[in-house]
């Protein structure tokens, strides 16, 4: 076991994949001489050369298609789009080209790419700096997206990444990079069609994933202390879901609150949610409930900010409340 | 013109470029009769772009197009039978009937589509050739686009970082003035379209496009210079479609004569007035390109027509690769 | 009463904004001397000239943040994105422009800006071309969304969306606009806020927007033969969501199948499907169930394509099993 | 640049830029204290331009800005207090508070943001212009952007379209040489800004960033060329920022000789150079001007500190227009 941040467990991952893969490289804004933008890549440019720790120019579009046309020929790129608000300008090379390659030439291509973004708010940088748009990628066939939320995994879920013959896309929230946490050492690569158990209990399923894996977690702690046994469900894979581990938690609890930092409506947590009472209404004791954002753009002030972000509180209240409600 | 080639290549050229047209002619019948759906973007009167530059292209280069792209399928050696079953919806289709006229592939000859989204193909092509760059690979990347693709941000965002990294880019705009129905003095404040490569230091260079043996010569000299290490080169190619956009439009953007007015440039009938003024070519090699051309278009048709629809059970197919696949990697 | 298509209604609805309002403008790709590419402004370059009729280059970004620009400074333009596909190239400009200049200005600004785009599959034009993002619009704060799904409402919610101060996208299916249909003469804007109830039943209820309303409907007709009453529900609005229609249909027929175009995973419909056993589990006699696209990039070959999306009989199908799943 | 100005403009220009440096160092301090929070990018180094160019654009003209914005914020007139306010999140902040340092807002003194997505503001800015030209306004819309924001899809687009229909746009480029870490020279491969404006026939100019006389006459003169109906114009002003991209940046990526090259270059040091040169400054100027700005930027931070926070209850307020505003337009 070895102690280290997120970020490093991160960084680790790259090392790994730059030095044992000649294909790999890694590619964004400010990747090389910056050391990246929250300091993942930093000295790797000095280690592996700028052509391989690759600084582009502010050119969403250019250097995510970049990344796919580089995939499909062969290298294993991993771009970096600084933030998922960024990809907003790239969408459509993701959606329309990494996505839709291998299924419109008919199986001849297929796209290797690794696409990493920072997502999600808590760090006060407002509207248009703390999306979390994880929901829009998982909706789309032809991507693979997954959520480290733990530092073991994401120590180790870039190499089930660039394992993956299609493009895969991870999200590391912006308040994981300085969490520490161990990693077993010589792990194999993290399962991305399996989700985790991290906390095992009986009571209630709390269901979430990425920077929310923390709070929910904390939740768990309070409930604990109050005789509530609560399990935690962290998705890691949000496509494919791994239904399966999902639906055995709640048949066993009979009870979901599902955790999310999207916007309520149209949130990850919403299909969950759905997917829950359309397969397994009659194991359910109470209606599912999400704890999502409030629907408004992030504001800037703490108070507000915070405000409008899932809370440990309000996740602990929610499972009391399912609990409560006995069928 | 004159002078300038053999016999047999100049038989060579005009019957390609016969072939894609009257291919193409044959799609626009069989789209009316209902066997050919979705888009069809005809390259009618653009046949001399396709042919001469694929001629300038190695089999190891990289082609990347738009949806406008059977004539560059055909030229770069994809058989016309797959292009037709692909439009067909067939199995036996260059990418399996999935895509249809607007995504033709064909990795097997470095055809890698067929890019719906205008300017979407720019971004991966530049990618292509990092990626050959970086495995010291001596190969060209050749990305076909229009006029109208100029305007988007992924052209810009393209030239720059092929410029900036130097990479082994043929940016070829097909100029035919027109991005569907807006004429490119209505599109673009600077219509000398050569002229933006300068921002990104980009040599540039504009050829005749209605002129075959001047296309192969330019797409030539900037395939060397790319392949020399040169970094990326920007030709613009002018030319016209004398057809709709795609296979029905008004046709209220453009008058009667300025089509006539190109239609008097025909890259084929042009090369066919160069090589019966060299006495080259006799009125028994025209009447024989044409059968030869229409037994090969009917040999397409009826590859697409006897080709097999995919089970629906294979809906899933290809959205993911396969573990079987996966596993060999 | 009169009769028309669904593009002529549009038209018509244009016009009327054109003539009655000086700083109501349309702009977009060959919406001018093309007339359209669906032929929705036909004849209007003609009758209202070409600065109000504005062709714009390809430059999605650019002049759908025109728009944004444009109605922040007190016109009232119409963005016609020519499909929702190309859409992708100018999001950031509708999330991190439109949806957010009032919440982060503090009130100052407001973006009085409609979209229109069409949506949707089922003319084999493949996988870049056929897609549906509405989910993915409706999932954000700041915009509102709708979807007129009959020819009415094709006539009077361009009126209603101009009538609001915040930016709103109206979505148009492509298999719509030759649909023929009557028109109410001088109805006022259609309700925004407010679901239609398009067949009243008691045995389940159908709910569905946009291009799947036909669908729908015939499915409904092809129940009712069978003894079964389905009411069907269209939404119109699809952000925000009128959940008390939605729910009372739901509270009075105890089972429902929702119907969306999206693919499966993080589909609209997924959202309703949550919403109606988180707020009404009691009142459900079966699961819901959802009838969306298949997880596949939208296929070329016309069997194929068809076997992707929702189907009548399917949906027929769907109902019968709710109905027979009494709980 | 000495004999250029008046002792009452020259004191007037140096008083700007004192306060807009004053008030920025203050914010490094409250920053690391706490009581500003999220990003925040300063302008020191950079005054001289937000300086001269606000004095040459009219209360009537646009301004559209970056996340790099107080000085173009308090040089258009935001009061600072309210400028200071908003970065505490206090409802007393020009925004509300919602926005903080990145998007500052005044309508009431046409200064339209605080756009944090790089190169975001020139659609919009592209749009307002469109707004004034349908509606007959003789008004310039003036949008400041990064050499970094050049390299984006949206730059190509916005002056592609200003050009094409002709609007009063001034485009104002910022190129202080570096997005975040990245040199332009590592960025762009025509490094010479002020040529890419050629693609799209915008006249361009460029000018010495850190003389504040300079960019006043520079965007003067562009400003009435635009006013005039000639369309857009776009000036590259040089500049260099001497902090960390954001509050902290490792600032690996430039040598301290590079910056210190720079600084000598000051425009505050300059100007009060050349002031002193033509015996229009003293020394009491100086210390009197420090103090007034001093007691200036403190009585911005009192506002700030005595400013409310927004009940939390009010979270949903303004992400749509309440029907009570809705009812009277
Ligand atoms: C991003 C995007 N916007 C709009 C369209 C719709 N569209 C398809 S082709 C076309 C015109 C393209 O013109 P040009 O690039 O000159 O190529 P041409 O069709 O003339 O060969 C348009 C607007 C699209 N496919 N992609
Ligand atoms: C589209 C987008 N990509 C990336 C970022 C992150 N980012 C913020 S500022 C910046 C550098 C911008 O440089 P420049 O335009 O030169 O402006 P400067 O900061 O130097 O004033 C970057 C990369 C962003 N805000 N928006
Ligand atoms: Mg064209
Ligand atoms: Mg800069």
């Amino acid at each position: 076991m070895a102690t280290m941040t997120y970020r490093e467990a991160i960084r680790e991952a790259h090392r790994e994949a730059l030095s044992s893969d000649p294909r790999v490289f890694l590619m964004g804004e400010d990747v090389g001489r910056y050391g990246g933008v929250f300091a993942v890549s930093l000295g790797m440019a000095e280690e592996f050369g700028e052509e391989r720790i690759r600084d582009t120019p502010l050119s969403e579009v250019g250097f995510v298609g970049a990344g796919v046309g580089a995939a499909s020929a062969g290298m294993r790129p991993i771009v970096e789009v600084m933030t998922v608000n960024f990809s907003l300008l790239a969408m459509d090379q993701i959606v329309n080209g990494a996505a839709t390659l291998r299924h419109m030439s008919g199986g001849q291509l297929s796209v290797p790419l690794v696409i990493r973004m920072a997502t999600g708010a808590g760090k006060q940088v407002a509207a248009q700096h703390s999306h979390s748009f994880e929901n829009w990628y998982a909706h789309v066939p032809g991507l693979r997206v997954a959520a480290p939320a733990t530092v073991h995994d994401a120590r180790f879920m870039l190499k089930a990444a660039l394992a993956d013959p299609d493009p895969v896309i991870l999200f590391e929230h912006v308040l994981l990079y300085n969490m520490s946490g161990e990693v077993e050492e010589l792990a194999g690569p993290v399962d991305l069609r399996r989700a985790a158990i991290r906390r095992a209990g009986d009571d209630v399923s709390l269901i979430t994933y990425g920077g929310s894996l923390p709070k929910v977690l904390e939740a768990a702690e309070h409930l604990a202390s109050g005789g509530i046994d609560a399990e935690v469900v962290d998705l890691r894979a949000l496509r494919p879901l791994d239904l399966e581990t999902i639906l055995s938690s709640v048949r066993k609890t009979h009870r979901a609150v599902v955790v999310d930092e999207g916007w309520h409506t149209g949130s990850l947590a919403g299909e969950i949610s759905a997917r829950i009472a359309e397969d397994a209404l009659y194991d359910l004791d109470a209606p599912v409930e999400r704890i999502c954002s409030a629907e408004a753009p992030v504001p800037y002030p703490h108070h507000l900010e915070q405000a409008a972000l899932p809370k440990v509180d309000e996740i602990a209240a929610a499972a009391k409340r399912r609990v409560g409600s006995d069928g | 013109m004159s002078g300038a080639v053999s016999r047999e290549r100049g038989l060579e050229l005009l019957r390609e470029m016969m072939l894609i047209r009257r291919f193409e002619e044959r799609c626009a019948e069989l789209y009316s009769a209902g066997f050919i759906r979705g888009f069809l973007h005809l390259y009618v009167g653009e046949e001399a772009i396709a042919t001469g530059a694929m001629r300038a292209l190695s089999p190891e280069d990289n082609v990347i197009s738009t949806y406008r792209e059977h004539g560059h399928a055909i030229a770069r050696g994809v058989p016309p039978g797959e292009v037709m079953a692909e439009m067909y919806g067939k199995v036996e289709g260059s990418s399996g009937g999935r895509g249809g006229s607007m995504h033709i592939f064909d990795a097997s000859r470095r055809f890698y589509g067929g890019h719906a989204i205008v300017a979407g193909g720019l971004p991966v092509a530049v990618g292509m050739a990092l990626a050959d760059a970086l495995q010291n690979e001596n190969r060209v990347t050749a990305c076909f686009f229009g006029d109208g693709a100029v305007a988007e941000g992924a052209f810009h965002e393209s030239m720059n970082l092929a410029a900036l990294w130097n990479l082994p880019v043929l940016f070829l705009c097909e100029n035919n003035f027109y991005a569907m129905g807006t004429h490119l003095s209505r599109a673009q404040a600077e219509t000398n379209l050569a002229r933006k490569a300068a921002s990104y230091r980009v040599p540039a260079d504009k050829v005749d496009g209605m002129d075959v043996l001047a296309v192969e010569a330019a797409v030539r000299r900037e395939v060397q210079a790319v392949r020399d290490g040169g970094g990326p080169r920007f030709l613009e190619c002018e030319t016209y479609r004398y057809r709709a956009h795609s296979m029905y439009d008004p046709d209220r953007y453009r008058s009667k004569q300025e089509i006539e007015g190109w239609r008097r440039r025909d890259p084929i009938a042009t090369l066919k007035g160069a090589l019966r003024a060299d006495h080259i070519l006799y009125e028994e090699d025209v009447s024989a390109l044409e059968a030869s051309v229409e037994d090969e278009v009917e040999g397409a048709v009826r590859v697409a027509e006897e080709g097999s629809l995919e089970p629906v059970e294979d809906l899933l197919k290809n959205v993911y690769t396969p573990r079987e696949i996966r596993w060999r990697r």
